[in-house]
Order: C-alpha cells, then structure tokens, then sequence
C-alpha cells in the first residue's frame, strides 16, 4: 500500500494548478473550472484520508464538497450567462463596472 | 504493486490534464482536459476503495456538472475571443504566488511529515455504499438536509440568473 | 482442468475473454438489429424492407459496414480535428464500457460491481459527451443545435429515468445487478409486478436517453438534417450509430436485470421435474420455442419465390433446430454451464423483446417538440416518478412493518400514483401556456 | 428583410448579431424543405425572430417558354410545374384556352376530367399528408398514402399511359376515350378509399403527440389569409368558405353535391383536418361523376392549328393547393403573346413569414409542410 503522503502531493499539485489558473486566466469560464480542480484536490485529500482512518467520514464530507461544487456551478454559469447577455463578454478583466 | 501502478497511472493522468486545461486557449479543449482529470480523480477514489464516492464523481462532476460547463461555453459561442490574450496582466505575479503558495504548504508537509502517524490504510468495509448510506443518513442527517436546502437555493438561483427575460 | 479452477482464470482470464467476446460480437449485432429493425419497419409499413444483399436482406448489414468502411472519410475544413476525431471513440466506447458490469445470464458477466448498477450509469451518462463535444467540434449550426437539445434532453431523462430506478432498487435492496437478480429470484416475481409505473418512467426515459423516436430530437432527420452527425460521414458516423445502438443494448438489459427479472425464466420458483430425472419442467420452454420458430420457417419454404430463398429459409429452420438441441444438451450438462446457457437465452430474450418495443414506438408515433419534450420530463416524469419512489417506500413498510403481503401493498400503491400520474397529465393539459401550444385535446 | 434589426439594421453576420442570435440556413438542401426552399432563419436559441424564403432554384422560365410554343405544344409544360397535381394543372390551362377560343368541351369530357381531377387532388393530398407527417417525425403514414396513391397512377397510367406529368387533357376536351373498366377501377378505389382515411386518422387525428405538434402551430387568421392572397385549403382552414368549385364551377361540378370543409381556428391541425375531409369529399364526387358518365363525343370541333382572336383571358380552378389561374394574351397568332401562371403554392408561401415568427425550428418544418408547397409551381 501506497504512503498517504503520495496522495497528498498529488492533491497539493493539483491544488497550486488550480490556483494557478484561477489567478492568471482571463475567462471567468477557465476561472470557474480551475475552482472546481481546486475542490477536486480537496476531494482527493479527504477520501485518501477516510481510506487510512478506516471510516467513511471523510467520503460523506467529499459528496458534501461535491454538492456544493454543483452549487457553485450553477449559480457561477448562471452570472456568466447574464452577464453575457448584457455585455458579450465572458472576460474577467472586461468586468469592470459595479452595475449596469 | 499494481494498486500503486493505477495510483500513479491515474496521478499522473490527472496532473498532466490539470497543467493543459489551464494553459490550452480553446475553452472547449480546456473543459475536456477539465473531465479527463476529474475521471482521472475518479480512479483514485476507486483505487482508495471508494466505489460509491467513484461513481458520484462521475456522475454528479463529469455527467452533470461538467455538462452544465460546456452547455454554457456552447451557448456563449467564444470563436471571437479565441484569438485574444488568454492571461491577464497580473499573470506573472500570480504564478510565482501561486508557486509560492505551493511550495509553502509542500514545507508544512515536510515539516509536520512526523507527526502523521497514519502508516499503512486500514481495513474499510466491504459494502462501501451501505456504509456511506448509514452515515449519510443517521451521523450526518443534518448536513445532508442543509446540504440539499443550499442546492433548492442554488437552482432557484441559478433559474432566476439565467432566465431570458426578467 | 486444475488451471480452470484457479483464482488466476477467475478473475483475470475469464473477464479478459468475456471483455473480448462483448467487443467482437457487439458490432455485428448493432448490424443485426439495424437489419431487425428496418425489417419491422417495413411489415409495419406494408413493404418488404430490405431484399437484395443475400436472401431477405441477410447479408445488408455487412455490406452497409463495407460500405461505410470504404467511404471517404470527411473532416470539414474548420472543424475541431482533435474532438471531431474523439467523439464518436468516445460515444462507443463509453457504450461498449458499460457492458462490464452487464450479467448475460449468471455466469456471463465481465465484472459483478458492488456498485454495478450506479456504474453503468454513470458510464452512460459519460456518453453524452460524445454527441456534445461531436455536435460542437462539427462547426456547424444543425450540429450545434443538436448537441445543445442533446445536453439538455440526456440531463433532464436522466434524472426522471434515475428515480424510477430507484422504485425497483428499494425493493431489490442492493446495487449489484447480480444482487438485484437475486433478490427478483427471493421473492419469486419480477420486480415489474411491484413498481409498474417505474418500469414506465424507466422506458419512457430509456428511450429519450437513447435519442430513439419519439424523442430523437438531437437527430432529428426532418428538422436538423441529421443533428450532431449532420458533418459526419464514413466511418465515423458508423461509429456514433454503433454506439447509439450498443446503447440501446445497455438500457434494454437495465430494464431487464431491474424490471423484468434479469435471466431469470418464467415461474422461476415452479420447480416440479420430469419424473425421475432433475430436470425442471419448464426449462425445455427454450427448446420448444426454438422447435416452434423452426416449424414455422419450414411452413414458410415453399413459399419463397426463389430457390436460393427457399434454400436460406430451410436452413435458418435448421439454425434453430440445432438451437434447439443446444438447449436440450445444456440440460443434461453439469448445472453451471446449463445456468449460464438457459440464463443467457432469457436474458436476451428480454432484451430483444424491450428492444421491439422501442421500434414499435418508433414506427407509430410522431416527434415530439423540444418545449414538449422539456415539459413531459419535467412537469409529469420527474414528479410522477418521485411520487412513485414514496409509493414504493410506502408499499415496502406496508409489507415489512404491517405484515401485509408485498403484492396487494404494490399493487395499492401503484394505483395510487397512477392516480397522481392521470391528474398531472389532465393538469399537465390545462395547464396555462405561454407560447403557441395548448398541449392536446382529450386524455 | 429586417435581418438586423437589433444591430442598427447591419448586414447578415455572425458577429454582429445578438448575444445568443444565430443564423441558420434550411436548404436548399434540406430533408424537409420540399424540394429546393431556402428558409434563412434567424434564431434566438431555437426561436424563429426572422425568416426570408430564397427561391428561384428551380426556376426553368416556364412562362416565357409559353411565348415560344403553340398553345397545344405548351399543354405539357403546364404539367411540369406542380409536378405532385399535373391533372389539375393540365385542366386550368385547357379551360383557360377554350375560354379564349369561345369554345366549351363536350359534356362527356368534361365529366371525365372531373373524375380525373378529382383523383389527382386525392393522389395530391395523400402526397401531402405522407410527407407532412414524415416531417413531424411520424414514419408510418406516408407508407400508406403512397400505396393509395400507386392504385390512383394505376388509373392514370391506364387512362393515358403516363404516371406523374400526365398530359391528360387537350384543348377542346380529352385525346383518349377512358379505357374499359375505367368506371370499375374508380369506383372500386373510392368505395376502399374511406376506409384507408380512417386508418390514417386513427394514427394521427387523436394521438397526442401530432395534436399537440400541431394545434396552435402556424396560426393564420382569416384577415391575414384574405390579405396574403391565400387560397385553398390552406385559407379555408383560417374559416373562410372560398372554393372556386362552388364559387365559379367550372367542368362539371356543378352537377354534383359536395361540401367545402372549413375549419375556424387557421392552425395547422385544422389545415390537416380540412384536407382530410377534402379527400372524402373528392371521393364523393367520384363516387357520384361515376355513375352516369354521359355518352357522346369527347373532343369539342377547334381545328387542328389554333388561332385565338386577339384578346385576354383569366381562368381559376380550384387544384389541390389553392387557386390555380391562368391569365393569357392572344395577339391572334398560334402562339400566345403572354402567359402568366397565377401559383397556388407561391402565393400560399407569402403567408410562411407570418406564420413562423416566434415559432420554434420544429414549427418551420411543420409550417412549410402544411402550407403544402411544390417548389416546381414556385419557381416555375
């Protein structure tokens, strides 16, 4: 079996691409699907822990992290589709305005 | 031996898939890298022995959410932007904190590697999908319900954002 | 004999082999029901259907593959290569990977997940990536049009075919297909006795997740010239057609294992013999229906205008009579491979039989329009079906706490939400409307 | 058309059209186009803000051709423009010459070409209803429209020896006396005939799928008809009870009892329901031209080369589609001065933009179904 630091690793490379790109992209979109690599790497923690605890605990608080990546999803994309409407574009930096 | 063969078949699927969704410029090319990591985290779930948190992933991330992805970057038609500058101005900056922050949290790892006295994985239960569904529903009644309450809210959310005409 | 015996075989060689047989045999029947199909259209439709490529067309679907082998393969000029070119993999793969966890009979079954049922569904919910990503990569609006209804139609059915899964899975306790068999096998009856109207939820949605009439919109011929395969030619639209029939295949064989008692066969708990022997009454049934379809072959030969026809119809009568033999010797083999025999026949039997009714429908109803489509799923399936899973949950603590026996409780309980389901459609039809629709006359 | 008219009246473009508008073009080459109709649909999602019909592909100049053939050499042209009713087409252009030359076709004539009409309007609609259900996604019915229609050929091709352009009719009444056995051949299709709408009807008229695809889809009030020009079954579906078989008899239907269908609400369901009851009606008025096809002569005394006198003629019949006319100028030689074609279909088609506005993409393909369009009679 496998030393848990591997997962670990892997989880803090993911998390650091993740941030990456939520940081240096322009498209909200890209911006919005790095977050959801970040709750991913997250995701892999918990599990990896859950499995050399024992318990199932850290699964059930995966699915929460899920649960809430759908969340955030679909109200994240439904910003996005409205702000288009109104202004055709879908890039953060040409989000400028407090209101329209 | 071939537990830890998968685990790095599928580590370094998800990293590679990681590093090309953020730097491809196509949204679209980006959003497939996006469900070959997540698949890719799939087969670790299901090399840690969690079948039922394996298909979830699946099909709430890659069968739901993800299409939710692409059906907004098809709606918002992106041809035009593609030929645009895809990082921002604050792009080098960002990196090298995001790299710091990286390397920060590897040495706080390092630091605390003796303290994790985990050792090797324990035994889990078998029937992993009942056990997930005792907890779900007896320990963590609670935040399942909260849980389902922020999601009713998110929908309405999300219906009353993407709605044509208010 | 020792090696056959071994861990090793059992849980490598075997699914390794079954894996094999699945990929090589599956195209050749998606060619087959292709042929099945368009024989069924054309009684229906008072024609002959397809005649010329061997006799009554035996041979069409091979040529139709060498046809589509050797067309030129078009990749349009703007197009997306990468994903034009991962698409259709991707459709059939997925399709061909949700086989796994299929159990053709007892014994046939690549791998028995714990977690079997959710697996296919998930894998086939990855399949819809291959029309989405296809339908865009294509550059083409007919294309895009088709993976947007596409996305929306696979998203909202799935969820409606979702929880009339569910209606069986309470009662079968277990997510594991052979599990579930069992637990059909336990109590004695097909778990379409206890949650009908989950079995239709599940049809209706099975046949909307397939893209199949009256719900092909992503396809629709007359409306989006061919949808998201509008660009796809040769090979590649092979491809996308296998997967969606290797799709139907899956579905089918869900309904099966769930609804209509996996491979178990009729009167599975009537177990009186022959006398003296310990052969079960109603397993020669395989043999007599394949005697019945051979007789009946016989009686059709003279018949045949051509001698060449004559010829194939009195050798398909002799297919069936070494069928028939074949399912006489299974019973006298050791018990294991008579199981994995008669278990296959009635597994696929039944999906043959859930198959033709997805062709009935197909040849008898008109396309439904996509706000059409959206309301029946969303307004009538989705709440129908989860009136239907409290329905089921009501009629297991009617059974198990009251002691009431499962039948009658099933039975109350599905005829309350049958109730329900005539009130959401008269409401349904009421219903004020916004745009240019005043959704059927009568119920 | 207004394609731009959210973007400041701009020209058709993909980029400066609104957010979500895109601009999808149907045909010419399109399974549900009929033919060769182009429709330019501009869609918001999959709602139709604007469409513009493109046609002229299959334009041959028909009416120009007229100009350089005798008035009989020109009979057969006529046939090739709706190609789906060539009987009725062929009619018109008879009766609109015979009018020019003053002169009527014999009494037996006349009622054999009812008979003929009347069949070629059945043969018309079960074209109509077969292709029109194939477009909303029904497989069957068109099988079982094209089997009646084969046993109407039949007839056709035992009258005269051609199936699809006929050239049935000549000026001054028929070339060919009916064959023997023709009475039987019609009476026998049109007894079997009812039965066969009502298995049509039992798969469609009730099932809730083509009712609901088609109730409430295309609606066009009887104001609009009448100010598009609108003819046939298409304005009497919008509740105006206008048949120039009625109105202006012309062959023999005065003789004859029928009905004109009408239908008030103009939508597509009722369309469908008018020509369903339209083909019972032709089928009653076989039934009835049948039984006494008067003795006599079938060609009218008009000369072998046809000199009209100098004058213009207008002569409408009622084809399948709508309001067929024929406008000639003579300037007394044998050759027309002018023909101009009145086409049902092409005038019905005004009525497309109308009736698609705000519709869905599946509602276009119903729409231009309905409308019962033949682009051999648009594009002439």
């Amino acid at each position: 079996m496998l030393p848990i630091e591997n997962y670990l690793l892997l989880s803090l490379l993911l998390f650091t691409i993740g941030v990456i790109g939520v940081l240096t992209r322009r498209n909200v979109i890209v911006m919005l699907m790095s977050i959801e690599l970040i709750l991913n790497a997250v995701n892999i923690n918990l599990v990896a822990f859950s499995r050399y605890w024992g318990s199932v605990d850290g699964q059930i608080f995966a699915i929460f992290v899920i649960t809430d990546a759908a969340a955030e999803a679909a109200v994240g994309l439904g910003i996005i589709l409205a702000f288009f409407r109104n202004r055709e574009t879908v890039l953060a930096d040409e989000m400028d305005m407090l209101r329209w | 031996m071939l537990n830890a063969a998968l685990f790095y078949f599928f580590a370094a699927l998800a990293v590679v898939s990681a590093i090309a969704m953020v730097t491809r410029r196509n949204i679209v090319h980006a959003a497939v890298f996006l469900i070959t990591a997540l698949l890719a985290t799939a087969g670790i779930f299901l090399q840690l022995q969690a079948q039922f948190l394996f298909v979830v992933q699946i099909i709430l991330y890659v069968g739901g959410i993800m299409v939710l992805f692409i059906f907004v970057i098809m709606l918002v038609n992106l041809d035009v932007s593609l030929h645009l500058v895809q990082f921002n101005r604050q792009r080098f900056v960002a990196g090298v904190l995001a790299v710091i922050l990286g390397v920060q949290v590897l040495g706080a790892f390092w630091v605390g590697r003796g303290s994790l006295k985990l050792g090797a994985a324990r035994a889990m239960e078998p029937k992993n999908t009942e056990a997930v569904g005792q907890a779900l529903f007896q320990q963590y009644m609670l935040p399942f319900e909260i849980a389902s309450i922020l999601l009713l809210v998110a929908m309405i959310g999300a219906v009353v954002m993407a709605k044509r005409r208010v | 004999m020792n090696y056959l015996n071994s861990p090793f075989f059992h849980t490598y060689v075997l699914p390794v082999l079954y894996g094999a047989i699945i990929v090589a045999v599956l195209p050749l029947l998606a060619g087959y029901i292709v042929l099945v199909e368009r024989k069924v259209m054309a009684d229906m439709q008072a024609r002959l259907g397809p005649m010329r490529v061997g006799p009554h067309g035996l041979l069409q679907p091979i040529a139709d593959a060498l046809k589509l082998l050797i067309k030129e393969d078009i990749i349009p000029e703007k197009a997306d290569r990468f994903l034009f070119w991962m698409a259709p993999v991707l459709s059939v793969g997925m399709a061909l990977l949700a086989y796994a966890a299929i159990p053709f009979g007892p014994v046939f079954q690549v791998a028995d997940l714990n977690v079997g049922l959710l697996f296919i569904l998930a894998i086939s919910s990855l399949g819809i990536y291959g029309i989405v990503l296809g339908g865009w990569a294509s550059n083409s609006h007919y294309s895009l049009l088709g993976a947007l209804r596409s996305a929306a139609q696979l998203v909202s059915y799935e969820t409606a075919a979702g929880l009339g899964i569910v209606s069986a899975l309470v009662w079968a306790g277990s997510l594991s297909m052979k599990a579930i068999v069992q637990a059909q096998y336990d109590r004695g009856i097909w778990f379409i006795a206890y949650v009908p109207v989950g079995f239709f939820i599940y049809l209706v949605g099975s046949i909307a997740e397939t893209n199949r009439a009256p719900f092909d919109l992503p396809e629709a011929e007359s409306e989006l010239v061919a949808g998201y395969m509008t660009e796809y030619s040769g090979f590649r639209w092979a491809l996308y057609f296998l997967g969606e029939y290797a799709n139907m295949v899956v579905v089918a064989a869900v309904a099966t294992t769930l609804f209509l008692g996996g491979w178990l066969r009729p009167f599975v708990r009537y177990h009186d013999h022959f006398p003296g022997t310990s052969i079960e009454l109603l397993d020669i049934l395989p043999t007599l229906l394949f005697l019945g379809a051979a007789a009946y072959c016989l009686r059709l030969t003279p018949r045949q205008p051509v001698k060449i026809q004559k010829m194939v119809m009195a050798a398909v009568a002799g297919l069936c009579v070494i069928l028939a033999g074949v399912m006489l010797a299974a019973l006298f083999a050791p018990p294991g491979v008579m199981a994995g025999i008669h278990g296959a026949f009635w597994f696929l039997a039944k999906v043959g039989a859930y198959i033709y009714a997805f062709l009935w429908f197909r040849f008898t109803f008109p396309r439904y329009r996509f706000d059409q489509l959206m309301r029946l799923g969303w307004r009538f399936l989705i709440p129908l079906a989860l009136i239907n899973v409290i329905g089921a949950a009501t009629a297991i603590v009617l059974s198990e706490q009251w002691g009431l026996h499962p039948l009658p409780a099933a039975l109350i309980t599905s005829a309350a939400t049958l109730g329900v389901a005539v009130w959401l459609a008269s409401d349904g039809a009421k219903a004020p409307t916004t745009t240019a629709e005043t959704a059927g006359g009568g119920d | 058309m207004s394609e731009g008219q959210r973007n400041g009246g701009s020209n058709v473009s993909t980029t400066v059209l609104g957010a979500d508008e895109i601009i999808l073009n149907m045909g010419p080459q399109h399974p549900s186009t009929h033919g060769v109709l182009r429709v330019k649909l501009k869609l918001d999602g999959e709602r139709v803000v604007d469409s513009e019909c493109v046609i002229g592909y299959l334009h041959r100049g028909v009416e120009k051709i007229a100009e350089h053939r005798s008035y009989q050499q020109f009979a057969p042209y006529v046939d090739r423009m709706d190609y789906v009713a060539a009987v009725s087409n062929g009619l018109g252009y008879c009766e609109a010459v015979e009018k020019l030359l003053g002169t009527e076709a014999p009494p037996r004539a006349k009622v054999v070409r009812t008979i003929l009409t009347e069949l070629q309007r059945i043969a018309s609609h079960l074209v109509w209803l077969g292709t029109h259900a194939l477009d909303i996604g029904a497989l069957t019915p068109v099988f079982y429209c094209f089997r009646e229609r084969e046993e109407i050929l039949k007839i056709f091709e035992k009258y005269c020896g051609a199936r699809l352009t006929t050239h049935a009719f000549r000026i001054g009444g028929l070339q060919y006396e009916t064959y023997d056995g023709f009475e039987e051949d019609v009476k026998r299709f049109c007894e079997d005939f009812d039965k066969k709408i009502d298995e049509y009807e039992a798969l469609l008229t009730e099932n809730r799928i083509w009712v609901g695809r088609t109730q409430g889809v295309g609606i066009l009030t009887a104001q609009d008809a009448i100010a598009l020009g609108v003819t046939g079954p298409v304005l009497r579906a919008s509740g105006v009870k206008w048949d120039i078989r009625k109105a202006m008899p012309y062959a023999a239907y005065e003789q004859y009892d029928f009905e004109i269908p009408t239908r008030p609400n103009g939508d597509t369901y009722d369309r469908y329901m008018v020509r369903m009851q339209e083909m019972r009606q032709s089928r009653r008025i076989c039934l009835q031209a049948i039984e006494n096809i008067p003795s006599g002569p079938i060609m009218a005394r008009i000369g072998k080369v046809l000199k009209p006198p100098p004058g213009e003629v207008y002569h409408a019949i009622e084809a399948p589609k709508g309001e067929l006319g024929y406008y000639i100028v003579s300037d007394s030689t044998t050759q027309p001065y002018r023909v101009r074609v009145r086409p049902p279909s092409f005038i019905n088609l005004q009525a497309f933009d109308k009736m698609a506005r705000g519709a869905l993409v599946a509602d276009v393909v119903a729409i231009i179904g309905t409308l019962d369009i033949v682009l051999g009679e648009v594009d002439r």
